[in-house]
């Protein structure tokens, strides 16, 4: 119960700072860590499958992709090469890559979601009997979120290039 | 005769006018010859129509009761036949005078076209049809005026039509309540009591008669005209034409139209126009200095006499007015002609300049003398015995006043006919002119024409009075009334004819008085009168045109369309142009304002909305 | 061919006919006048052929189906006839007038092609027997009038024209609602199965926001003297002709032919029609602007026919209907005197000018017979219009309404004879030769017209006459 | 034939980046318009089977197991799928040119045609969560293409998009698990049923309040509007074209009705309430559209006060007014989608939107003046052309439903929205040709072209409104209509 609690303090001080803040930058740094509390929130509460949607692509790779296309733009739209930029990336990515594995991992194995129904059975079973369809809508977000990737860093590739 | 006469009546002039008018102007003669030629015409069919009586055409014209009905009867032939008379008179007058007139194509169109319009305002038997006529005239006014190409020609004609179209505008207004009382257009199935709107009605239409008769206070454009207009107009539109229209119509309306009552209220209006007409007018035409103004004055001071006679609504006193009518056409006609006549000679009327020219311009002397004698009321001319007419209609009604009044415009009138006369054909030669010569025949041919007429028609009264007017009255009057009046028409020895001398007297004495302050000089014969205390003030205020309703009427009009534009259709454009637009932009930017761009802003909105939504579904399912 | 062929072909002529204007212009010059002419002159001719018709009497109703009950219905009758023939004709001498007028502009193309559309929503106005119908000719003439407007694209030019847009737009919708208001209560949008239906006096009021914002009648008709930075030939065809007769074609239609209205109503609409009458002349006396004194003295005007509508005596109907040519024929007239003037001498107000009937005395001539048909003196054809409408007014007991309107002629020829005194007569301030023979043609038809409808009032007048017991047939 | 719809975009936009490699501009328009016109012509084709049965349900059976990947089709949907593959098709035709100095347009179809497959998917759905799933999909689409020109206003705006977009997001969720939680089941048949058989007003009145704030986020109805004036004009031209044309649509006013409609069921209370945010949206918007100087700005603002419209119809709840909303929701997406087409094309041509530097284009760029005229119009509800009637449609339905009020505002609305539309023509196009801009040639081709397309559809449509009404309006109002039972006889 406690650590409901204070996951759920973060979660609103975290939103709260991600409203407020009027550097982008933070804001959005807020927002995913508020992302991944409520993911976690979500978890706790036994509706691992939202979570699971939260985390990885609300919190994970949308918001990370957005600190970094903004912390990459200057008002004149010039590039900006900064250090935190170098340790953010990685460090987000990798965040990101580890969270979504174990939740997919321990999802995929053990957690008998959606009870109601003829045939209760695992998570596996039910994605692939059941709802066969929101697959490919998770294969659509995949694909947008890595065609978001390609789209909205070429312009830093470009100026590799250049 | 076939009715289609009467089409043909009023056809024949408009096309005469519109030969006329594609006449090239380069061509000489053929253009005179025409006009007299169809004028003489018209004389004699206007003869041949009255020896007709009685003849009708209608038909069909625009529905609703409004035909194109034609009415040939005594009055009408008779007012058809001085029409023609005068119409061939100046034709012939101005084949000579307007010769080398540079819009000469176009007076002569316009001459036919009146012609044209007079006659079927005349023989018009439906309202709508004589208002369509008796309006169209306004056209041609306006375009003969500004013949006269002074500066102030337009100025002028622009003031006769918007006079004239007041004056038609309430006859308008006149037929349109009559229409609605009666139901009927035909004017001769309406007679009515003139009691509530029907006495509206009467007013109204009574203006619009006397306006084109040129009565008080409709009359400020004559004079102005005098100056600006040919010659030949005023003594075609003015002096003979509008007159006999303009009578013609308010005889119809008091007799036929009306049931009007001697005494009635209705008849002392009229009385007391024609009085107040007669009275202010000779007092403007005695100071006058201008030959022609002088005379567009009494044009409108006779008008008086005609009104009063016919306001005084005794048999005798309407066949005065009606007799006046044509007396004062006719004689009026020839002071004008012999006016202009002086002009042709000279190049100027005013009275200053002119003097003695009797001897160089006999006939026109004598022509200018019969007319101007006839019009002061010298026995045994026509305008005595009209004028006696009146006097004694004037004084039947009971009201002496209006007799006072018109005899005091008697002897104002000879008076300034005097001073005229004097100032122009007789006293001592003017040095200001070089020698000339009598006008031509053409000219001094119809003035002469109608001296003689005005000589005929005084001392065998007998015959217009019997031929033309009695019929007129046969049967709009009391039974038993005496419809004789030649038997007291030139009878000097009663007590009215003996005023009237009187009053003839008195003016001579008044002119002689001022000739001799005046230093021997006619033309300032009047300016005694001219300086008495009150009326010189007066007469400066009207010099001023203070008394001109027209003047007045005209800023008044200026300043309510001001009125209008500034306190009614400018604010109504202000509220589209800035309070629509200012009101938009204020919403606009508070609403501006709010979208600040603030995340947090727009987030406290979304939720605020979501809770408001949850608030009221909650609230609606209770 | 049978009447309804002919009016199908009436509207859709100059309609489709407008598509290819601009591929005419496209290909040559001459080829677009010479089409556009076509259209306009073939318009004419066959909305001409429709006076047989006329004169039998009857109506005739043609209607296709359409989804949700919006049916395309074509009403043919006098009344509807008598309307095209005007505008068709007027529109086809403007196009004629514009040949010579618009020589040197740029933006040819949109100029024919809205003209045309303006004649072509103008004919599926007047025969439409349907309200949505009438409303989207409406508007369709509203965007032809909004382009013309706005055709020299100056800066504040095009404001007037946005103005002019916006106030007869906003017109129209609330005059829309007011329309469905009365499918509301009828369930149907079909003028022919709505006869004598009573509508409420709220209706009245959001229909007359429509009339009187497109006819211009005060308080909504500002956005017309702006409207004069048009082109005199489109001011001519709006102001004078076409466009503000729509207003009071529509109260002919609805209120006398096929709706009751409340009698209180009535008589508000009598009043306003004689204020508006009164305003505008006396604005028009204020001006100095050539046009925007003709402007006001067409709101003026149309005061009148609203007058001769709402009093709905027979002779005030036939007034009002006779009004339409007449005004038509003169105002146009004068609008194109004023063009040729405008365009000879480059300057608007009438103070800069004079003298000019010295150098154009054709177009003076001219335009001195339309404003005496304005004014309405005998015998020009302005005379039996105004004369009709003020009798009718007093069968209808409205004395003092006629006493106004009376003094509102008077105030006519006032301002009229001003302007033509200060543009025409007096010293010569710019000396500028009449404009080309088709321009100053079709001033001097238009005024001999006038003289025509006149003298020979009792052709028309038929015509005026059986529009008006169709009408008040209705009424009884 | 129906999944189509879904697989052939998402296939092509898989494959572009790598086909990006090969070709850089070629191969990627061809496809991907290749692509879009399949699924109009396809569309096209289901309009008879729809006609006659009235839906289509179809089971993907893969390798001769059944899997459970269902889609149903009626009426709504038909009209939402047709809608959307004309639309983008005339916005994937205008890319073709306006893409070129954007660069990356294989990237840029990939995007692209991820968020029309989920559009599609979207329409396509049966059932709630997936619903949500195709939301997400296409909202992730858009807010990577709304930053798609990578400057800081785009990625700001895109930011506020994104973090408003999940709040939104996050609630629709919380309704569906919730409702989830009720019935125990997640598609539309299921829910309808076992939503009519529970007494949980109060419940199921808070869930319709989180819906009504959710999709009327991604509708941008007023107040939720506020991400919607940043995020669309940030967009590259075509990308605002598919975010005010048809994405607010689908996301926002498709999800919201066929849940409302078909599963829940409107009650009068409900249609009130939306009524009121529905006129709000057309009032205010249209005033601050008023305010405007950036032509995106104000074409984005009218998309809110449009929006509107269309809400205020499909609220009404009679037939008449649903008809009237899903026309009027046509009508917008091509007109809107040629207007915001078109200032791609000012765009292009003068490299401003700004409307006080613009000014007399008229002259020079005749085909962009003009389709842009049509299209203002249209918005406006001027005759003959098409917005006009389904306004007409709207309101004679406000009146039939007594509905006075409401009626008198939409008119004035009306107005108003003429006057920006003038506002645009009068600083952009109709005046005398600035300086400036003497020298400015028209659009290249395909934007064009893409123009000349939508403005025909107007014109056309108003012109031909009846057939275009039986075909496709009157079957997607029927199937509105039918509220619960529609879903009911899917029979799944």
């Amino acid at each position: 119960m406690a650590i409901q609690i204070i996951l759920l303090c973060g979660l609103i001080i975290f939103s709260v700072l991600a409203i407020l803040l009027k550097d982008l930058i933070k804001a959005a740094l807020s927002l995913a860590v508020a992302s991944l509390f409520l993911g976690i929130i979500f978890f706790l509460l036994a509706a691992p499958y939202a979570g699971v949607f939260e985390i990885s692509v609300v919190a994970g790779l949308i918001t990370v992709l957005f600190v970094l296309t903004i912390a990459l733009t200057k008002k004149d739209g010039e590039v900006k090469e900064s250090r935190i930029v170098h340790l953010a990336f990685p460090i987000f990515f990798i965040l990101f890559i580890v969270i979504d594995g174990l939740v997919m991992k321990s999802l995929l194995q053990k957690i008998p979601v959606l009870p109601i129904g003829p045939e209760a059975g695992t998570f596996g079973e039910v994605l692939w009997k059941q709802r066969t369809f929101d697959l490919v809508a998770q294969i659509g977000i995949i694909l947008a979120g890595v065609l978001a990737v390609l789209a909205l860093f070429r312009k830093k590739e470009e100026d590799k290039d250049e | 005769m076939s009715s289609t006469i009467l089409l043909w009546t009023i056809l024949f002039p408009a096309v005469v006018a519109i030969i006329l008018f594609l006449i090239p102007g380069r061509i000489k003669f053929l253009r005179e010859i025409i006009a007299v030629l169809a004028s003489g015409a018209l004389f004699y069919l206007g003869f041949l129509l009255f020896s007709q009586k009685n003849l009708s055409l209608v038909s069909d014209w625009l529905g609703m009761g409004i035909n194109f009905d034609l009415r040939l009867y005594h009055f009408s032939a008779f007012i058809l036949l001085a029409l023609a008379g005068f119409l061939f008179l100046i034709c012939l007058y101005s084949a000579v005078k307007m010769q080398n007139h540079p819009r000469i194509r176009e007076y002569y169109g316009y001459l036919f076209l009146a012609a044209s319009f007079s006659f079927g305002a005349v023989l018009a038997n439906n309202f709508i049809l004589l208002i369509f006529f008796w309006e169209a005239l306004l056209i041609t006014t306006y375009a003969l005026i500004t013949l006269g190409l002074k500066a102030t020609s337009h100025r002028t004609a622009v003031k006769s039509l918007i006079i004239g179209g007041f004056c038609d505008f309430s006859m308008i207004m006149g037929i349109g309540l009559l229409w609605a009382s009666t139901g009927t257009l035909a004017m001769d199935k309406i007679q009515v009591e003139p009691h509530g709107l029907a006495a509206a009605a009467f007013i109204l239409m009574m203006i619009g008669a006397i306006g084109k008769a040129g009565a008080m206070p409709f009359h400020t454009w004559i004079p102005d005209a005098a100056l600006d207009a040919p010659v030949s107009f005023m003594a075609f539109m003015p002096a003979s034409f509008e007159k006999l229209l303009g009578i013609y119509l308010l005889a119809r309306i008091t007799l036929d139209f009306f049931t009007l009552r001697a005494g009635s209220t209705l008849a002392i209006i009229l009385m007391i126009i024609g009085a107040a007409t007669i009275v202010l007018a000779v007092f403007m035409a005695l100071i006058q200095k201008d030959f022609k103004k002088l005379l567009s004055f009494h044009a409108v001071s006779q008008v008086g006499y005609m009104v009063l006679g016919i306001g005084t609504a005794i048999p005798i006193g309407i066949a005065g007015g009606i007799f006046h009518m044509i007396n004062h056409a006719m004689y009026k006609c020839g002071l004008f002609l012999s006016s202009g006549s002086v002009e042709h000679r000279t190049g100027t009327t005013e009275l200053k300049k002119l003097g003695g020219l009797a001897r160089e311009m006999p006939w026109t002397a004598l022509g200018f003398s019969v007319c101007a004698l006839a019009i002061s009321g010298v026995w045994p001319l026509n305008g005595f015995v009209s004028k006696e007419m009146v006097f004694h209609g004037a004084l039947e009604t009971g009201y002496p006043i209006f007799a006072i009044a018109a005899w005091v415009g008697a002897i104002f009138t000879f008076a300034s006919f005097l001073k005229a006369g004097h100032s122009v054909f007789f006293g001592p030669r003017s040095t200001e002119i070089p020698k000339t010569k009598e006008s031509e025949a053409p000219i001094v041919l119809p003035i002469l024409i109608l001296a003689v007429l005005c000589i005929t028609f005084g001392v065998y009264n007998k015959l217009p009075l019997q031929t033309f007017i009695q019929p007129i009255l046969e049967g709009k009057v009391e039974a038993g009334v005496p419809l004789d009046f030649t038997s007291h028409a030139l009878d000097l020895f009663n007590p009215v004819a003996g005023v009237s001398i009187l009053c003839l007297i008195i003016a001579l004495g008044l002119h002689f008085y001022g000739w001799n302050r005046g230093g021997r000089k006619a033309y300032l014969a009047s300016e005694p009168i001219h300086n008495l205390p009150v009326l010189r003030q007066l007469y400066d205020l009207s010099e001023a045109r203070f008394f001109d309703l027209y003047e007045q009427g005209v800023k008044f009009l200026q300043w309510l369309s001001k009125v209008l534009f500034r306190f009614i259709d400018r604010p109504i454009d202000y509220i589209y142009e800035k309070v629509v637009v200012s009101i938009g932009r204020t919403f606009t930017g508070l609403l501006q304002k709010a979208h600040n761009g603030q995340y947090a802003n727009y987030l406290a909105w979304t939720i605020g909305g979501l809770v408001a939504v949850v608030w009221i579904i909650l609230e609606l399912l209770k | 061919m049978k009447p309804e062929t002919i009016t199908l072909l009436v509207i859709f002529i100059p309609l489709l006919g407008a598509l290819l204007v601009p591929l005419a212009g496209a290909i040559s010059f001459k080829l677009r006048s010479g089409w556009s002419v076509l259209v306009g002159g073939l318009t004419t001719c066959l909305s001409l052929t429709l006076i047989p018709q006329a004169m039998k009497g009857g109506e005739i109703i043609w209607s296709k189906g359409l989804a949700l009950g919006l049916d395309l219905v074509l009403v043919i009758d006098p009344l509807s006839i008598f309307m095209s023939i005007i505008s068709s004709f007027i529109g086809f001498l403007i196009i004629v007038y514009s040949l010579g007028y618009m020589h040197h502009e740029d933006h040819q193309n949109e100029y024919y092609l809205m003209v045309t559309v303006f004649i072509g929503s103008m004919m599926g106005l007047v025969f439409s027997g349907n309200l949505v119908f009438m409303y989207l000719f409406w508007e369709m003439i509203a965007i032809a009038c909004w382009r013309l407007i706005g055709f020299y694209r100056q800066k504040d030019y095009v404001i007037k024209a946005d103005k002019a847009f916006l106030v007869t737009f906003g017109g129209a919708v609330v005059m829309l609602l007011g329309f469905i208001l009365i499918y509301g209560q009828t369930g149907t949008f079909n003028l022919v199965d709505m006869r004598g239906v009573a509508i409420s006096g709220t209706a009245v009021l959001l229909i007359l926001f429509g009339m009187f914002s497109k006819s211009a009648t005060v308080p909504l008709h500002t956005w017309l003297p702006d409207a004069g930075v048009a082109p005199t030939t489109v001011t001519a065809l709006l102001h004078a002709a076409v466009l503000v007769k729509i207003g009071v074609y529509a109260y002919a239609r609805l209120f006398l032919y096929t709706f009751n209205i409340p009698a209180d109503w009535q008589q508000g609409i009598i009043i306003l029609a004689v204020l508006s009458s009164l305003i505008a002349a006396g604005a028009a006396t204020v001006e100095n602007d050539f046009k925007r004194i003709l402007a006001y003295s067409t709101v003026s005007q149309i005061g009148y026919i609203f007058l001769g509508l709402s009093v709905a005596t027979p002779t005030a109907i036939s007034g009002a209907l006779l009004y339409i040519l007449m005004h038509g024929l003169a105002k146009a007239g004068l609008f194109l005197c004023a063009g040729i003037v405008i365009h000879a001498t480059h300057k608007r107000d009438i103070r800069e000018m004079g003298g000019l009937i010295k150098t154009m005395p054709i177009t003076a001539i001219s335009f001195l017979l339309c404003a005496f048909s304005v004014i309405g003196l005998p015998p020009l054809g302005g005379f039996f219009s105004k004369l009709l409408v003020i009798l009718g007014t007093l069968q209808a007991d409205q004395i003092w309404v006629a006493a106004l309107a009376l003094f509102t002629a008077v105030l006519t020829m006032f301002y009229l004879l001003r302007v033509f005194a200060m543009v025409f007569l007096g010293e010569l301030k710019t000396a500028a030769p009449e404009k080309t023979p088709s321009m100053v043609g079709v001033v001097a038809s238009l005024a001999v017209l006038s003289v025509l409808a006149g003298l020979l009032v009792s052709y028309p007048m038929k015509l005026v006459q059986m529009a008006t017991t169709h009408i008040s047939w209705w009424l009884r | 034939m129906v999944f189509s719809f879904i697989v052939i975009p998402l296939l092509v936009a898989a494959f572009l980046p790598l086909i990006g490699k090969i070709s850089k501009k070629l191969l990627p328009d061809v496809l991907t318009n290749a692509a879009l016109a399949f699924l109009l012509f396809n569309s096209i084709l289901l309009v008879k089977p729809i006609f006659t049965n009235g839906f289509i349900i179809q089971n993907l059976s893969w390798l001769g197991e059944k899997v459970n990947l269902q889609i149903a089709l009626d009426g709504f949907s038909l009209f939402m799928l047709f809608t959307i593959s004309l639309v983008s098709l005339c916005v994937s035709l205008f890319s073709i040119d306006y893409l070129e100095h954007y660069g990356h347009k294989a990237n840029f179809y990939a995007l692209f045609l991820v968020m029309i497959a989920a559009m599609n998917g979207l329409v396509l759905v049966p059932d709630l969560f997936s619903v949500y799933l195709f939301m997400e999909v296409a909202a992730v689409a858009s807010y990577a293409l709304v930053a798609f020109g990578l400057g800081s206003d785009e990625l700001e705006a895109s930011y506020k998009y994104l973090m408003l977009s999940v709040v939104a997001s996050a609630f629709v969720l919380l309704s569906i698990t919730v409702i989830f939680g009720l019935t125990g089941n997640l598609s539309f048949q299921a829910v309808a049923q076992g939503l009519q058989d529970l007494n949980a007003r109060i419940v199921l009145g808070v869930c319709v309040a989180f819906f009504i704030m959710g999709f009327g986020l991604k509708a941008a109805l007023i107040p939720f509007h506020a991400w919607l004036p940043d995020a669309h004009p940030s967009a590259p031209a075509p990308i605002s074209a598919m975010l005010s044309g048809l994405l607010i649509k689908v996301s926002g006013i498709y999800a919201l009705f066929r849940i409302l409609y078909s599963v829940i069921g409107l009650s009068p209370a409900l249609s009130r309430l939306l009524m009121a945010l529905g006129i709000i949206s057309v009032l205010v918007a249209a005033l601050l559209a008023l305010g405007q100087k950036d032509i995106k700005r104000m074409l984005a603002y009218s998309s809110i006060s449009q929006v509107g419209y269309i809400v205020l119809g499909l609220a009404l709840g009679t037939p008449l007014g649903i008809a009237g909303g899903l026309f009027h929701l046509f009508n917008h997406a091509t007109a809107k989608g040629l207007l915001f087409l078109n200032s791609g094309s000012i765009q292009h041509i003068t490299g401003t939107r700004n409307l006080d530097e613009l000014g007399g284009l008229g002259k020079k760029v005749p085909i962009t003046s003009g389709t842009n005229l049509v299209g203002a119009l249209s918005i406006a509800g001027v005759p003959p052309l098409a917005g006009f009637w389904s306004k007409l449609i709207i309101i004679i339905a406000l009146v039939q439903a007594k509905a006075f009020g409401y009626a008198l505002v939409a008119i004035l609305a009306s107005i108003l929205t003429l006057w920006y539309y003038l506002l645009i023509q009068r600083k952009a196009f109709f005046g005398q040709v600035r300086e400036k801009w003497q020298q400015v040639r028209e659009a290249p081709f395909w934007m064009s072209a893409a123009n000349i397309i939508l403005a025909l559809i107007c014109l056309l449509v108003g012109i031909f409104f009846t057939p275009v009404y039986k075909t496709w309006i009157s079957p997607a109002a029927e199937a509105l209509a039918r509220g619960i039972h529609q879903v009911l006889m899917w029979g799944l």
